[in-house]
């Protein structure tokens, strides 16, 4: 067992766990908190095959922005309401069954799949090669990218504002 | 080695959990992480699939993902916080005025 | 352009520029009556234009592109004048001039801005009737068969303040909407089939037996559903009598004299296309006379006139379509044009009644002869040519119509439709001596009514007995020689109607000395007969009444009962599928799931 | 001209929006909206002189005759959407009139940019630019209970539908090795279960879009509760990218292959017929009523994209053309009324005949087209989908199509019972209209009767661009 094979599973370990926590938890609050882990051992996941420049983005804008975005909406709505905010689920069962059976859908097609290549040696510096390809033929992608953030900006804007 | 079945199996299964969130919370953020869950299985996939194809494109894929995922998010918490301060409660089972 | 194609192209254009002007121009449509001089004047001259073009007899075809598609248009729009269209245009417009002069004085009481509508719908519909007999092809003859069915669901709900009205106009467009489906079907079918919309074009093709396409009955008898639908044959025929809520006139135009008889039209119009099925052809011809039967059955028990009437079209209906299944699509035709005369004859006289005496039940009439000799005259020679006395109109043509069908050895039908003979007789005298002979009710003051009203039934009077003077000068031209023993059996036949109506309802009047004075030897005979008086009646209650009612229950309750549950089931299916839109959001997330393992299952499945 | 023109021309337009919502002051700022409609108009025009061109970027981004076909649609439809808008008060012309515009116009270089994406990256980043800005506008009256509600539906179905969508992708890009939708399709072969996983989930993506059942819940509950005008335009232009999409990702260039969608499209077109028409049939308010029959209308589009051939295209391009124009029509009537009555109940459309004849006339016309009955642009939609289908052998399809019909058609006539038979409240008036409303239902009543009366040029186009798809 290789130290790559061994990290793998510990970090999947990991993964599942903190995933069944958020979805699990009673806590809101801790739910961020799982989440937040959840996409650490994501990025660790990300390390493991070697991008370390993703494992950055994951950790930076994913972790650290979508969490603290979170934590603020549920900050906010406490401070509204007066009272911590519980959460509770509905229908359990039928859920975990829908949920279980997109699984085996999904499995369904992975068994058959052809998936045996082995990983190809590492080519030069990946990071370098998605900085050309963001400014050379996914430029135009990347622009629209930003009119999107430009309007989701503006469309949060216009909920979060409470003048008027 | 850990192959590529792994990886995709991995994401299934977040993927999966993630659906799950999604369909029993009660709580609008709470739905909100399970959509979280769900996109994060597109990075696992993405990547995976771009280093056992040994290309760069799903590299490039998944910082797109990431990038509209906070979007996405920012979004939705807006519309968290505003139907808040009209109903005072962001439980979507009780949000049922439309129906029928 | 030649006139024989510019002549038709004015019949059709009148009607449309009248509907035109009132649609568009409101102060126009709310004064009603120079609304109804507009449409009256449009479709006047269009009438003499028909009647020219039928005089001289025009034969043309004419078509323009339409539809596009690659490689030649894939439908044409355009006009086929031939003797069969050009008697239909002559009928159409004829009986659309009279009805709209009588509506003046029958609809007089009415607001002037409904009177510009009813006028305004009249108009549409003459043109849409008559650009469905001017059709070259399937389309043009669908996109018009759809407008009539919507002037007909305009005009049933008229009188939209009764809820009758629009609860039978809806119904009206929903059941003859089911016949339009497979005609649709159908139509679209053949087309995929030989590429082509046009009669010529696919009457050519069936004349060089290059039509042998598989499924062709399917196709034809999908058509015929659509005939099935417009012209109310059996099951699909439980519109036709509530379609009487809407204005008398109206019943005499477009439920007797020319909508509903556009299935039969469609069919005698396709005959070359039909011989080539001719399963489907006997099945028309039974539908058709099983049809006659139940309809004159139920008739029988009818005591509102205008429903006898509807009760009776659907009778002859299934005459014509009986004819047109039998091959003789000739004799069906001919019953179609006289039977329009007589019964829109029948349908205003008894719009005069019933605007005189303000009630449509017979039993509350009586004695209306006297009343209103004009009327009653007007209603006997209608009655007359409606159960085949020789020599008015209806006589020939149906036994141009019997004849046919015992040429074709249709012995079942040929039954059937020899005992609607009879009943025809019955149930029509039945109406005459109830509501024009029987006892007169005091409270009522019935008068005739205005010459506007009475001058379009003495027209059609005199042409019911004209043209049946003509068909008897002019011998058994143009169809077979029937059998020698056919005339006087339905002669007799109906005559044994008349009778048995007579005993029945005629026995009873108050006035016996006057009725028995001008029927005597009959009378005395009756006498005679004191005992077989009981016994008919017994038979009547026994039988024909027990027939009737069960086929009234299987009416009421089977056939429209299967409709009725049919729509319930659907709305009921609306209700159940509503429930699961719950109204939170994770049931509808639960659907974006549910449609994903649908999709995985369904490729699995498939794969 | 470039490739770009129009997208290039948007992004001038939203600038300039932008621009004048950060000097407008006071609180009427109609301007703002003239402005943007008059910037689509222009852009309209201009598309009018737009010549398909080599692909540019790579491939990525083809300006080729369905994506032109496809581009003057949403910018006709959402031209329509803006001048129905200017007449509205509070919603599109108060202080909040720039971001609103804002938001319509970036959704439409979303559709835009969609109609020409041949990449996958690019369709999933112009798919979701769509998007976003939707769920924003449905809930713009945050003040609303409804319309917050709606927003937070729509939101939630519409991330959840894109999570799928986006894994989705992620297989069928791990399956193809490329992101190049050309070598997707190339690609695209038995022994690739993976791909086909890919293709499927993407497909519930654009499902959820074009408001498929199952698909299709937020669709009635967005529509009620969001602002009329803006429903009308959300109602057919997103839907029309979703189809144009869905031609270019599952049909070009697949080559024989394409028969792999028909069982499953099939399907979807079955139950989504059967269950918009039924759905339909109880509603008492007018909006959800049209929101359920559109999604009937979008299952008889799925017939003729069963029928995976260029003619069942071209004919669902044709149905697209047919249906935005009546189903606006019918939302910008609904919004007259509405705006008077105070209601928008199948009721408040009782006697209009009488109130105001022309307005029920054009309702009239909507309904009759979007039922399918002859004359109006609707029936020749339905007959061509049915043709197409019929051509690929679906005749249980066409059967059960042509059955709901007459479903439909029920509920259309008691709408139009309503107007035309029903008598209106004693005292009932006209129905004050607006200018910019009654051009908007003008046009839309035009469109719908001249595709009725000659739908030649339509159906020649539609075929023309369908063509080199297959």
């Amino acid at each position: 067992m290789t130290l790559e094979t061994v990290g793998f599973w510990v970090v999947a370990t990991v993964l599942l766990a903190s995933s069944l926590a958020v979805v699990l938890t009673p806590n809101l609050f801790h739910a961020v908190l799982y989440l937040a882990a959840a996409l650490v051992a994501t990025g660790v996941v990300f390390l493991l095959l070697e991008q370390p420049f993703l494992f950055a983005v994951q950790l930076l804008l994913y972790a650290g922005g979508v969490v603290t975005i979170v934590v603020f909406a549920i900050m906010l709505t406490e401070r509204l309401v007066g009272e911590r905010i519980a959460q509770t689920s509905r229908h359990v069962v039928n859920g975990a069954i829908v949920a279980a059976a997109v699984f085996v859908g999904i499995m369904g097609f992975l068994i058959g799949a052809p998936l045996g290549a082995p990983r190809p040696a590492e080519t030069g510096d990946t990071t370098a090669a998605i900085g050309r390809a963001l400014v050379g033929p996914f430029a135009v992608t990347l622009e629209l990218l930003g009119v999107l953030l430009v309007v989701a900006l503006l469309g949060a804007l216009h909920f979060a504002r409470s003048e008027e | 080695m850990i192959g590529l079945p792994a990886y995709l199996v991995l994401g299934a299964l977040v993927f999966s959990i993630g659906l799950f969130g999604v369909l029993t919370r009660r709580n609008a953020v709470g739905i909100l992480l399970g959509i979280e869950l769900m996109l994060n299985a597109v990075n696992i996939n993405l990547v995976a699939f771009a280093r056992f194809n040994g290309d760069v494109a799903g590299l490039v894929f998944t910082l797109f993902t990431i990038s509209i995922t906070v979007a996405e998010v920012a979004v939705g918490l807006a519309i968290v916080i505003a139907i808040f301060r009209v109903r005072r409660t962001v439980e979507a089972d009780r949000l049922d005025l439309l129906r029928g | 352009m030649a006139p024989s194609v510019w002549l038709p192209l004015l019949v059709l254009g009148l009607p449309f520029v009248a509907f035109v002007l009132l649609a568009v121009v409101a102060p126009l449509r709310r004064v009603g009556p120079r609304a109804g001089l507009v449409s009256i004047g449009a479709i006047a001259l269009a009438f003499g234009a028909a009647v020219t073009v039928w005089t001289e007899g025009f034969v043309s075809e004419t078509t323009w592109a339409w539809i596009p598609a690659d490689g030649g248009p894939i439908a044409t729009v355009g006009l086929l004048v031939d003797p069969l269209s050009n008697a239909m245009l002559v009928l159409v417009t004829l009986v659309s001039l009279l009805v709209q002069i009588y509506s003046l004085a029958y609809l007089g009481d009415e607001r002037p801005a409904s009177l510009g509508r009813y006028y305004t719908y009249q108009s549409l519909f003459a043109f849409s009737m008559l650009g469905l007999v001017l059709a070259p092809g399937f389309l043009q003859m669908f996109v018009f068969w759809e407008l009539v069915g919507l002037c007909s669901y305009l005009l049933i709900g008229y009188w939209y303040e009764r809820p009758a009205a629009a609860r039978a106009a809806v119904k009206a467009f929903w059941i003859t909407k089911l016949g339009d489906v497979g005609f649709i079907i159908g139509i679209v079918l053949l087309w995929s089939a030989t590429g082509t919309f046009e009669f010529t074009d696919l009457f050519e093709k069936a004349q060089e037996h290059a039509l042998a396409i598989p499924g062709l009955p399917t196709i034809m008898f999908l058509i015929y559903l659509g005939a099935v639908g417009k012209s109310a044959q059996f099951p699909l025929h439980v519109w036709l009598p509530d379609a009487m809520e809407g204005p008398t006139p109206v019943s005499a135009l477009i439920h007797a004299a020319t909508m509903v008889t556009a299935g039969v039209f469609m069919v005698t119009r396709t005959e070359p296309l039909f011989a080539l099925v001719p399963e489907v052809l006997t099945l028309i011809a039974w539908v058709g006379a099983f049809t006659a039967l139940l309809a004159a059955t139920m008739a029988c028990v009818e005591t509102d006139i205008k429903r006898v009437l509807a009760y009776s079209t659907i009778s002859q209906l299934g005459y014509m379509m009986a004819a047109a299944g039998a091959g003789a699509a000739f004799a069906g035709f001919l019953h179609l044009l006289t039977h329009g005369l007589f019964k829109a004859l029948l349908f205003l006289a008894a719009g005069a009644v019933i605007h005189a005496v303000g009630t449509n039940d017979i039993f509350r009439m009586g004695g209306l002869f006297r009343a209103m000799p004009q009327t009653g005259i007007v209603f006997v020679v209608g009655t007359l040519a409606l159960a085949g006395v020789p020599p008015l109109a209806g006589f020939y043509s149906k036994e141009a119509v019997l004849g046919g069908v015992w040429e074709a050895h249709l012995t079942g039908p040929f039954l059937m439709l020899a005992l609607t003979v009879l009943l025809t007789a019955f149930y029509m005298f039945r109406v005459v001596f109830i509501a024009f002979f029987g006892r007169a009710h005091a409270a009522a003051d019935p008068h005739e009514a205005p010459w506007l009203m009475r001058g379009p039934l003495w027209v059609l009077a005199a042409l019911t007995v004209l043209v049946g003077v003509r068909m008897a000068l002019g011998g058994a031209e143009g169809h077979e020689e029937t059998p020698a023993w056919l005339a006087p059996l339905s002669v007799g036949l109906a005559l044994v109607g008349f009778a048995l109506a007579w005993a029945m309802y005629q026995r009873r009047a108050i006035d016996p000395a006057r009725i028995a004075a001008a029927l005597a030897p009959i009378d005395y005979l009756a006498r005679r007969r004191y005992g077989l008086d009981a016994l008919y009646a017994g038979l009547y209650r026994g039988f024909i009444l027990g027939f009737s009612r069960l086929v009234g229950w299987i009416d009421r309750y089977l056939v429209d009962g299967v409709l009725n549950v049919l729509t319930a089931l659907t709305l009921r299916g609306g209700d159940a599928l509503r429930r699961i839109q719950s109204g939170r959001a994770q049931d509808y997330v639960y659907g974006v799931a549910f449609g994903l393992l649908l999709l995985i299952v369904g490729a699995q499945l498939w794969r | 001209m470039s490739a770009f023109t129009l997208e290039l021309g948007l992004g001038a337009v939203m600038l300039l929006v932008f621009g004048a919502s950060l000097v407008a002051r006071g609180r009427d700022r109609r301007w703002i909206a003239w402005l943007a409609t008059a910037g689509v108009l222009v852009l309209g025009m201009l598309s009018a002189w737009v010549k398909p061109t080599p692909p540019a970027l790579a491939g990525m981004f083809v300006q080729d005759g369905l994506a032109i076909f496809a581009k003057r649609l949403f910018l006709a439809a959402t031209f329509i959407g803006l001048l129905a808008g200017i007449s509205a008060d509070a919603v599109a012309c108060g202080r909040r009139a720039g971001e609103y515009h804002l938001l319509i116009l970036s959704s439409l270089l979303g559709m835009l940019v969609l109609a020409s994406a041949r990449d996958l990256i690019l369709l999933f980043v112009a798919f979701e630019l769509m998007s976003i800005p939707l769920y924003v506008l449905a809930g713009f009256l945050k003040r609303q209970d409804e319309a917050v509600e709606a927003a937070l539906k729509f939101f939630l179905v519409g991330s959840v539908s894109s999570a799928v969508m986006a894994y989705g992708l992620s297989f069928v890009y791990g399956a193809a090795r490329t992101t190049d939708l050309a070598r997707v399709a190339q690609a695209f072969a038995p022994g690739q279960p993976l791909l086909l996983l890919g293709l499927l989930a993407v497909f519930a993506g654009f499902a959820f879009k074009i408001a498929a059942f199952p698909f299709h819940m937020w669709v009635p509950d967005t529509y009620e509760a969001a602002s009329t005008p803006f429903v009308a335009w959300l109602s057919v232009a997103p839907k029309a990218a979703g189809f144009v999409a869905l031609f270019r990702v599952y049909f070009e260039g697949m080559g024989d292959r394409v028969a792999t969608w028909v069982p499953i499209a099939a399907g979807l077109a079955a139950i989504t017929i059967v269950a918009g028409n039924l759905m339909a049939l109880p509603q008492q308010n007018t909006k959800r009523l049209l929101a359920y029959s559109g999604i009937a209308h979008i299952g008889y589009m799925l017939v003729g994209f069963a029928a995976a051939s260029a003619s069942g295209t071209a004919m669902v391009l044709f149905y697209l053309v047919a249906y935005v124009f009546g189903n606006m029509g019918a939302f910008l009537v609904v919004e007259a009324v509405a705006r008077s009555e105070r209601s928008e109940a199948t009721a408040a459309l009782r006697g209009l005949a009488q109130r105001s004849p022309l307005l029920a006339l054009a309702m009239l016309l909507f309904l009759l087209s979007l039922g399918g009955i002859p004359f109006v642009a609707g029936f020749w939609a339905k007959l061509y989908v049915f043709w197409a289908a019929a051509a690929a052998g679906l005749y249980w399809l066409v059967l059960l199509g042509a059955v709901l019909t007459v479903v439909a058609l029920f509920y259309y006539l008691i709408v139009a019972k309503r107007m035309y038979i029903e008598p209106p409240d004693a005292s009932a008036g006209r129905i004050p209209l607006p200018g910019t409303l009654a051009l908007a239902v003008i046009l839309c009543a035009l469109v719908v009767v001249g595709l009725g009366l000659y739908p030649k040029p339509i159906v020649m186009a539609a075929l023309r661009v369908a063509a080199p798809l297959f």
